[in-house]
């Protein structure tokens, strides 16, 4: 009758995007595996996994953003500032290092809390609010900067972005962290719900009583938190600050997480799709270079992937919907 | 009820004439504070300079406009200016007839957006998502080709964007300053903002505003970002309004391509870094709305001329370098805010 | 009957249309004479909208076939329809918020210069010419449609079809958003199409609007035709029968219950600019109807009750106890439940299954410090499904492909697992069909009856007149009248909602 | 607009000032070292030995050897030239295969990436133009444990991360030569420019470091009035380099070009506004792109050295290194058509001053 309790098929594990995706990364592993045999080691996946570790715990907190039908383009420059008040407060302030690290985070949270400001009581829409402050942001390190890179950290400092623990480097411990945490969160918690449910609908979820603007303004503030927490990878990782430090890497961002199958739209897109995309970039970029394909060639490859494995996506579901 | 319909009338008018003007008033503020200030800034030929390195950022934010005002977006379009010069620039090079080493990089323009624009409406991927894969390919793809040789050596006649309005009807050598006769020195100043570039910009801005308004076309632009499906009812179909969206975007992306490659004597054949974001900026500041269905391009050729123009101001004004960004930041950050407290006094606010 | 004599101007045979696991239509035969006003009835699910979109060419036919003027066509699209003169009024209405009136209408069809150019001056004038026909005086051609009313924008749609001389109008729920004095205004643009001779496809849940307007009614139920006959040849209980396939005993199972202690008490509630100084009182068990015309404040007074819009002063209490309510949040821990108008926008988030729907309001019940039990939440929806009778696959279907009823009752399922002591209804049953209607408000009267204080707003007298202990009328942001049970008539109701103003000259 | 208005002139009253200060903008804060105004060799303590060293190599002594050089960018003329310097060397050598790559945009961690990924790939050697001297330092240094030879040219990381750097000139050598031309076409007491390409570029912003200090000590009525940025865009540099042009008018008499990119569009922006004659324009470049203003008279002189021999002495030095000819505490080596190429600061090697380009002899070059 009616009310049925009969349950709808279990769902699959991973979505439809996220098994093409599997797939596609499973045969440029096989092939790059078999075009050189340094590729698939170990050594050089760690090693792989320590690069990316920016970009990735960046594009946590974006999946959460975009989930929402927002976006944030100004995690790179929000990187650049704390990167530069990191060392500049350390150096010019005087502060022990710790806290320097502790006011850099602050300064990204700050950064990122501003953007939700805006967006959520001035109602600025996110493209355009992140675009001012992608200039904002970048301006302020190079003016407090004053094009000056502070080095010379104590060593120390480094373990974060060259050292190892178990063998695994450092930062790749926090993304594997930060990444159970994110997918716990947007699978699991009331808070990812909510995520889907403002990204699909935001006047629906706001008639269901969720706090919608609290909502936003708090993931608006861990992408800032993140870039800062980025920020103080990459200066252990490179050892220097520098104002023009995450130039660029919100397209990057932006790309695994589009690739990861999370809809600009919003209300689609999971942690899951976003790791895939993240790893898929990597290991094409690495594997192509280590089969001797140049650097230039590789963006040309990761453009069409990108757009490929959209398209075999939507080809695969209207043929689903059509067979219904 | 009644209140509404007292109001009414002349009410679009009003709105779309106070978006521009809020530009316009910025510009002429602009010009006089800093004209106060250091009154070389407003000198015809700062004006000229700040109108002619911008001009090409102008005629693609018209393109840029009328893509976002379908509801799309476009990140290409600046690695697509940079293929398209180098293009340009290897034509003439080659010895391709100058008119020709113009016209290709266009028809090439129109051809590759047409592209993106069957993939958004066809294929149904959205445009960010095929634009950036279109980013990736074609700045990786210039490189690989070029290898990053520069270009040089183009023939004088290559560079329309030194043309002269006065060269067209005085002097038989393009690129030189033509000779004004007495009669008309009195206005040499004016004839000399009006290069070629600035002259596009002017035709195609206002040739572009009166197609977004007075013809069938250009409405079903706005149609389409409205309301897809009311429009799909008129019998404006979604997918040919995008295809023809895209070409018409990339007939001024080749136009805006074309006035960088002829400007500088060496085209780098590398992607102008951020271009992108500077184009779609200005469309934004315009008044175009990412939510598609409203805006107008002269908003965003205004809007070009004014970050242009904050630009220069600042280093008139003795801001520190360092803090250029910041300061440009502010005043991008200060127009929105500006735009958005004015929709709201008026109720527009979405 | 007029209707009968003449050869009908559109004529549909044995229409059969299947979708992938469905049949939609079986055989169904439609016409249409010139002139006539030719009513749809059904069900949801029985049919309809397929057939209309067969009609309006957005769907092909799999077999049989569709005459005009006795001529056999081939309606391949929606273009072909807008040729044969043949146009439609979907229920959402399909109008570009950003642009004006004018151009609203002559959108896709403008009147050109000899440049080729659009003529501006030529198409306001021409908008201006459709609006003086059908004596609509209260709509400038060149206001931005998304600064209009339903009504109004209900009227730029009918001028959109008449732009296109249209010689059939199919109407899919035209009164469905409206307020009754706009429905009153609709009929008479009704009437006035019809001496024109321009033939109407009416379709309506509101079973009196038939006998009002309607020359003929056709009934289709599960994918087939029923019976079409004249509308003088039948009546209410009969139509209803035809429709469910059994009797219903009534449209509004009022059940009288004991009324208890005040449970809402709002006074001198001030949010500008519609809600200016409005007190009401609610009591367990009772059902108060609050009346009123669309922007008349009642929608907008219990989003204030509801924290959406929280009041910038007067006084909510709840139980006797003064409460502050300055989010939805606070409203629901309060116990306020508000089952909105906009049932696609703020009832539902459609894309989302029955399940998560159902738990959305109710998320920290289902949780455990913060982390959702997905048994527990399944419990609830499967809970959700038995108790109001849903028709859904499973609880993991996507809500977007329910239908209205089903949609209307996963919202009310989802407000009253917030187990609340006040339950506001915007709008209730609109755009439901007749058996659904029926069912809610046989739950409204059971769930009074469980002390339930209940705040119903609509705009169908009926309903209220039905449905109401007592009923408030709401004008320009103020209670302007209160009535009993016994004392409410639809004249008086309808008098105090309308102000007494020269209004209702102009629907007569 | 009342709001940019305030944000004007509050950030004109906060942030103006700077034409005062005592330093340079753009110039860095490292100590600097100016050479003697005379022209006298300066200055330069001998040094021990203070490169690195590379562990775990596999002796390729005479034998071929595969090579990646990583410069800044790829796509800009003057990498361009310095690849094929780098090929040339390898032709002649017979035994070394070189390949350039690198990112497409001067980033230190895209840098840092490529550079990686050919450690991984494995090659015996690793040729660099730094974008960050320290932030480059940790991946050498794992090239070097890897057992993958380490050598520098144009631009150099801190010492300790690669064995040797080829310097195509002292930093104050540059300095002094900018500086006197600029002052011999211009005149002890007239007013300058500069255009650069960012701030943080390492070698830029020591140059123009350098020069302040020579500045100061040899031509101290030079009056510099302003450094703009214009990242490596020629658009860019030339639109900055009219702004100053238009901002100072009369008052300007000499614009300095810091890269390559920024010299030719200052000339062109020169060119285009009729001032050739009244502003000069000095600055770094390559004479391809000087050829049509040093052939116009527009421009008189032009400072380089020659990137097709800075490659060319880069692969030389590294098939040295390799072949265990240049050794901790070697005083020169062996650079082919070069000669002998001495070497200075402990671990560099000098490809010799730098060059000064003008109409007479611009035509012999072609790179």
């Amino acid at each position: 009758m009616s009310a049925t309790e009969a349950r709808a098929p279990k769902r699959l594990p991973l979505a439809p995007h996220e098994i093409v995706l599997v797939v596609i990364l499973a045969i440029a592993l096989a092939v790059l595996a078999t075009l050189s045999d340094r590729f698939f080691t170990l050594d050089n996946l760690l090693n792989q996994g320590r690069l990316m570790t920016e970009v990735g715990l960046i594009a946590m907190p974006m999946t959460f953003v975009i989930v929402t039908g927002g976006i944030d383009l100004s995690v790179g420059s929000t990187m650049g500032l704390c990167a530069i008040l990191l060392g500049y407060s350390w150096k010019n302030f005087g502060f022990p290092l710790e806290l320097a690290i502790v006011f850099a985070l602050l300064v990204g949270t700050v950064a990122g809390f501003i953007n939700g400001w805006f967006i959520t009581r001035l109602k600025v829409p996110p493209l355009i609010m992140t675009i001012s402050t992608l200039a904002l942001y970048r301006g302020l390190a190079e003016g407090i900067s004053q094009a000056h890179s502070v080095r010379g950290y104590p060593e120390g400092f480094y373990l974060l972005g060259q050292g190892e623990v178990w063998g695994v480097p450092t930062q790749l411990w926090l993304l594997v962290v930060a990444i159970v945490i994110f997918a716990v969160i947007l699978a699991r918690t009331t808070f990812g719900r909510s995520l889907y449910a403002i990204g699909y609908n935001e006047t629906g979820a706001r008639f269901s009583g969720l706090p919608v603007d609290r909502i936003k303004l708090a993931i608006y503030t861990a992408s800032g938190l993140m870039a800062g927490l980025a920020a103080w990878i990459f200066v252990s990782r490179v050892s220097t600050t520098r104002s023009d430090m995450g130039t660029g890497i919100e397209l990057d961002v932006i790309a695994a997480v589009v690739l990861g199958g999370t809809s600009i739209f919003g209300g689609v897109g999971t942690i899951a799709g976003t790791v895939l995309g993240l790893l898929l970039i990597q290991l094409l970029k690495d594997g192509l270079a280590l089969t001797g394909v140049k650097g230039d060639a590789t963006i040309v490859v990761i453009g069409a992937v990108l757009i490929l494995s959209i398209l075999i996506t939507n080809f695969a579901q209207r043929r689903r919907e059509q067979g219904r | 009820m009644s209140a509404t319909i007292a109001q009414a009338p002349a009410r679009k008018w009003r709105f779309s004439l106070s978006q521009e003007w809020l530009l316009l008033i910025g510009i002429a503020t602009l010009f006089i504070v800093v004209g106060l200030i250091n009154p070389r800034f407003v000198a015809s030929r700062n004006l000229q300079s700040i109108l002619l390195a911008n001009a090409y950022v102008a005629v693609a934010a018209i393109g840029m406009s009328v893509v976002i005002v379908s509801g799309n977006i476009d990140i290409s379009v600046g690695s697509l200016i940079g293929v398209l010069a180098s293009i340009s620039g290897a034509l003439a090079v080659a010895g391709v007839p100058v008119f020709f080493a113009w016209a290709i990089p266009v028809v090439i323009s129109i051809l590759v957006m047409m592209l993106q624009g069957a993939l958004v409406a066809y294929l149904r991927i959205p445009s960010i998502v095929v634009t950036l894969g279109m980013l990736s390919i074609l700045k990786g793809g210039l490189i690989s080709v070029t290898n990053g040789v520069w270009i040089s050596g183009m023939p004088d006649s290559f560079h329309l964007a030194q043309w002269h309005l006065l060269d067209l009807f005085i002097a038989a050598e393009p690129g030189k300053q033509a000779a004004v006769p007495e009669s008309l020195s009195a206005l040499k100043p004016m004839f000399d903002l009006l290069t070629m570039p600035v002259l596009f910009m002017l035709f195609l801005t206002l040739g572009a505003a009166w197609w977004m308004r007075n013809t069938a076309k250009g409405r079903s632009v706005y149609a389409v970002g409205g309301n897809a499906e009311a429009a799909r009812l008129c019998g404006i179909p979604r997918e040919r309004t995008l295809m023809m969206v895209f070409a018409v975007h990339g007939l001024f992306t080749g136009l805006a391509a074309v006035l960088f490659a002829t400007q500088p004597s060496v085209i780098q054949s590398t992607v102008p870094p951020n271009l992108e974001l500077t184009i779609i900026t200005a469309s934004v500041v315009g008044g175009v709305s990412i939510l598609g269905g409203t805006g107008t391009v002269i908003g965003s050729t205004l809007a070009a001329i004014l970050i242009a123009a904050i630009g220069s101001a600042l280093i008139f004004v003795n801001i520190s370098p360092y803090w250029l960004r910041a300061a440009q930041g502010i005043l991008i950050l200060v127009t929105v805010l500006a735009d958005i407290y004015r929709r709201r006094q008026r109720g527009l606010a979405r | 009957m007029q209707s009968n004599s003449k050869p009908p101007v559109l004529a549909l045979d044995g229409i059969t249309k299947s979708f992938p696991g469905v049949r939609a239509l079986k055989g169904v035969s439609f016409d249409v004479a010139p002139g006539e006003v030719h009513a749809l009835l059904g069900e949801n699910g029985a049919g309809k909208s397929t057939l209309i979109k067969i009609m309006s060419g957005v769907h092909t036919a799999d077999t049989g076939t569709i005459k005009l003027d006795g001529r056999e066509i081939a309606m391949t699209g929606p273009h072909e329809a807008r040729r044969a003169g043949i146009a439609t009024i979907y229920q959402e209405l399909l109008l570009f918020p950003e642009l004006t009136v004018a151009e609203n209408v002559f959108m896709g069809h403008a009147p050109r210069t000899k440049w080729g150019a659009l003529d501006w001056p030529a198409m306001r004038a021409k908008a201006q010419v459709l609006l003086d026909s059908l004596d609509i005086h209260d709509l400038d051609v060149a206001q931005v449609v998304g600064t209009l009313s339903v009504g109004n924008r209900q009227r730029v749609e009918i001028l959109r079809a008449l732009s296109q001389d249209a010689r059939i109008l199919i109407m899919d729920e035209p009164t469905a958003a409206l307020t009754e004095h706009d429905v009153q205004r609709l009929f008479a643009i009704v009437r006035r199409l019809r001496e024109r001779g321009v033939s109407i496809v009416y379709i309506s849940h509101r079973l009196e609007e038939i006998f009002i307007l309607a020359d003929r009614v056709t009934v289709l139920r599960d994918g087939e035709h029923v019976a079409t006959k004249a509308v003088k040849d039948t009546d209410n209980a009969d139509l209803v029968q035809m429709m469910v396939g059994r009797r219903i005993e009534s449209l509004f199972p009022k059940i009288d219950v004991p009324i208890g202690a005040p449970v809402l008490e709002v006074r001198d509630l001030v949010r500008m600019p519609q809600t200016r100084g409005m007190s009401l009182t609610v009591r367990a068990g009772e059902i108060v109807g609050l009346a009123g015309l669309v922007g008349s404040g009642r929608s907008e007074l219990a989003q204030t009750i509801f924290g959406v819009t929280p009041a910038q002063s007067g006084e909510i209490l709840i139980g006797g106890q003064k409460v502050s309510v300055r989010s939805v949040a606070d409203a629901r821990r309060l116990g306020i439940a508000y089952v909105p108008e906009d049932r696609g926008i703020q009832g539902l988030v459609r894309p989302m299954t029955v399940r998560e729907n159902a738990s959305l309001a109710v998320l920290s019940d289902v949780s455990r410090h913060g982390f959702i039990q997905r048994e527990t939440e399944e419990k609830l929806a499967n809970a959700a499904v038995r108790q109001f009778g849903i028709r859904t696959a499973g609880i993991e279907q996507i809500v977007n492909k329910l239908s209205g009823g089903n949609q209307q009752k996963i919202v009310l399922g989802k407000w009253l697992a917030t187990k609340p002591k006040v339950l506001i209804l915007d709008e209730p049953t609109r755009g439901i069909d007749v058996g659904a209607k029926a069912e809610i408000h046989r739950m409204m009267g059971e769930l009074a009856g469980q002390g339930l204080a209940i705040l119903m707003i609509s705009s169908e007298l009926p309903e209220v007149l039905g449905m109401s202990d007592r009923v408030l009328t709401v004008r320009e942001g103020r209670i302007v009248a209160e009535f009993s049970r016994a004392e409410a008539t639809q004249e008086r109701v309808a008098e105090a909602m309308m102000g007494g103003t020269s209004h209702e000259s102009s629907a007569a | 607009m009342k709001y940019s208005l305030m944000a004007l002139a509050l950030g004109a009253t906060l942030l103006s000032g700077n034409a005062f200060a005592a330093k340079w903008d753009g110039g860095d804060d490292l100590p600097t070292n100016p050479l003697p105004c005379d022209g006298g060799a300066g200055t330069m303590a001998a040094k021990a030995y203070d490169g690195a060293a590379v562990t775990g190599s596999v002796d390729k002594s005479g034998k071929p050897i595969t090579l990646v050089d990583v410069p800044k960018l790829i796509g800009i003329g003057y990498f361009n030239a310095t690849t094929k310097g780098m090929q040339d060397a390898a032709k002649e050598l017979g035994n070394v295969k070189v390949t350039t790559d690198g990112p497409t945009e001067a980033k230190i961690d895209e840098q840092v990436k490529f550079i990686d990924n050919y450690i991984t790939r494995g090659v015996d050697g690793v040729l660099f133009a730094a974008n960050d001297p320290v932030a480059i330092a940790p991946v050498l240094k794992k090239a070097l444990s890897k057992g993958v030879h380490v050598i520098g040219y144009d631009a150099n990381s801190t010492p300790d991360a690669r064995e040797w750097f080829v310097n195509q000139a002292q930093f104050n050598g540059i300095a002094k030569a900018m500086v006197d031309n600029l002052a011999k076409e211009i005149g002890e007491d007239k007013s300058f420019g500069i255009v650069t390409s960012t701030f943080t570029t390492p070698n830029q912003a020591r140059w123009i470091a350098e020069m302040s200090a020579y500045a100061a000590k040899c031509h101290p009525k030079l009056k510099w009035l302003e450094t703009v940025e214009a990242q490596e865009d020629n658009i860019l540099s030339f639109n900055q380099a009219s702004t100053l042009l238009n901002k100072y008018g009369d008052q300007l008499s000499g614009l300095m070009g810091m890269t390559s990119v920024a010299t030719p569009a200052s000339a062109e922006a020169v060119t285009r506004s009729n001032l050739c004659g009244k502003v000069a324009v000095v600055g770094l470049a390559t004479p391809n792109a000087m050829k049509p203003y040093v052939a116009s008279g527009c421009v008189k002189s032009v400072v380089l050295w020659n990137p097709v021999d800075l490659g060319y002495a880069a692969v030389y030095v590294t098939r040295a290194v390799v072949d265990g000819k240049l050794k901790a505490g070697a005083t020169s080596v062996e650079a082919g058509k070069l000669g002998k190429l001495s070497v200075v600061n402990g671990s560099e090697i000098l490809l010799g001053s730098p060059f000064v380009y003008d109409k007479s002899n611009i035509n012999n070059f072609d790179f």
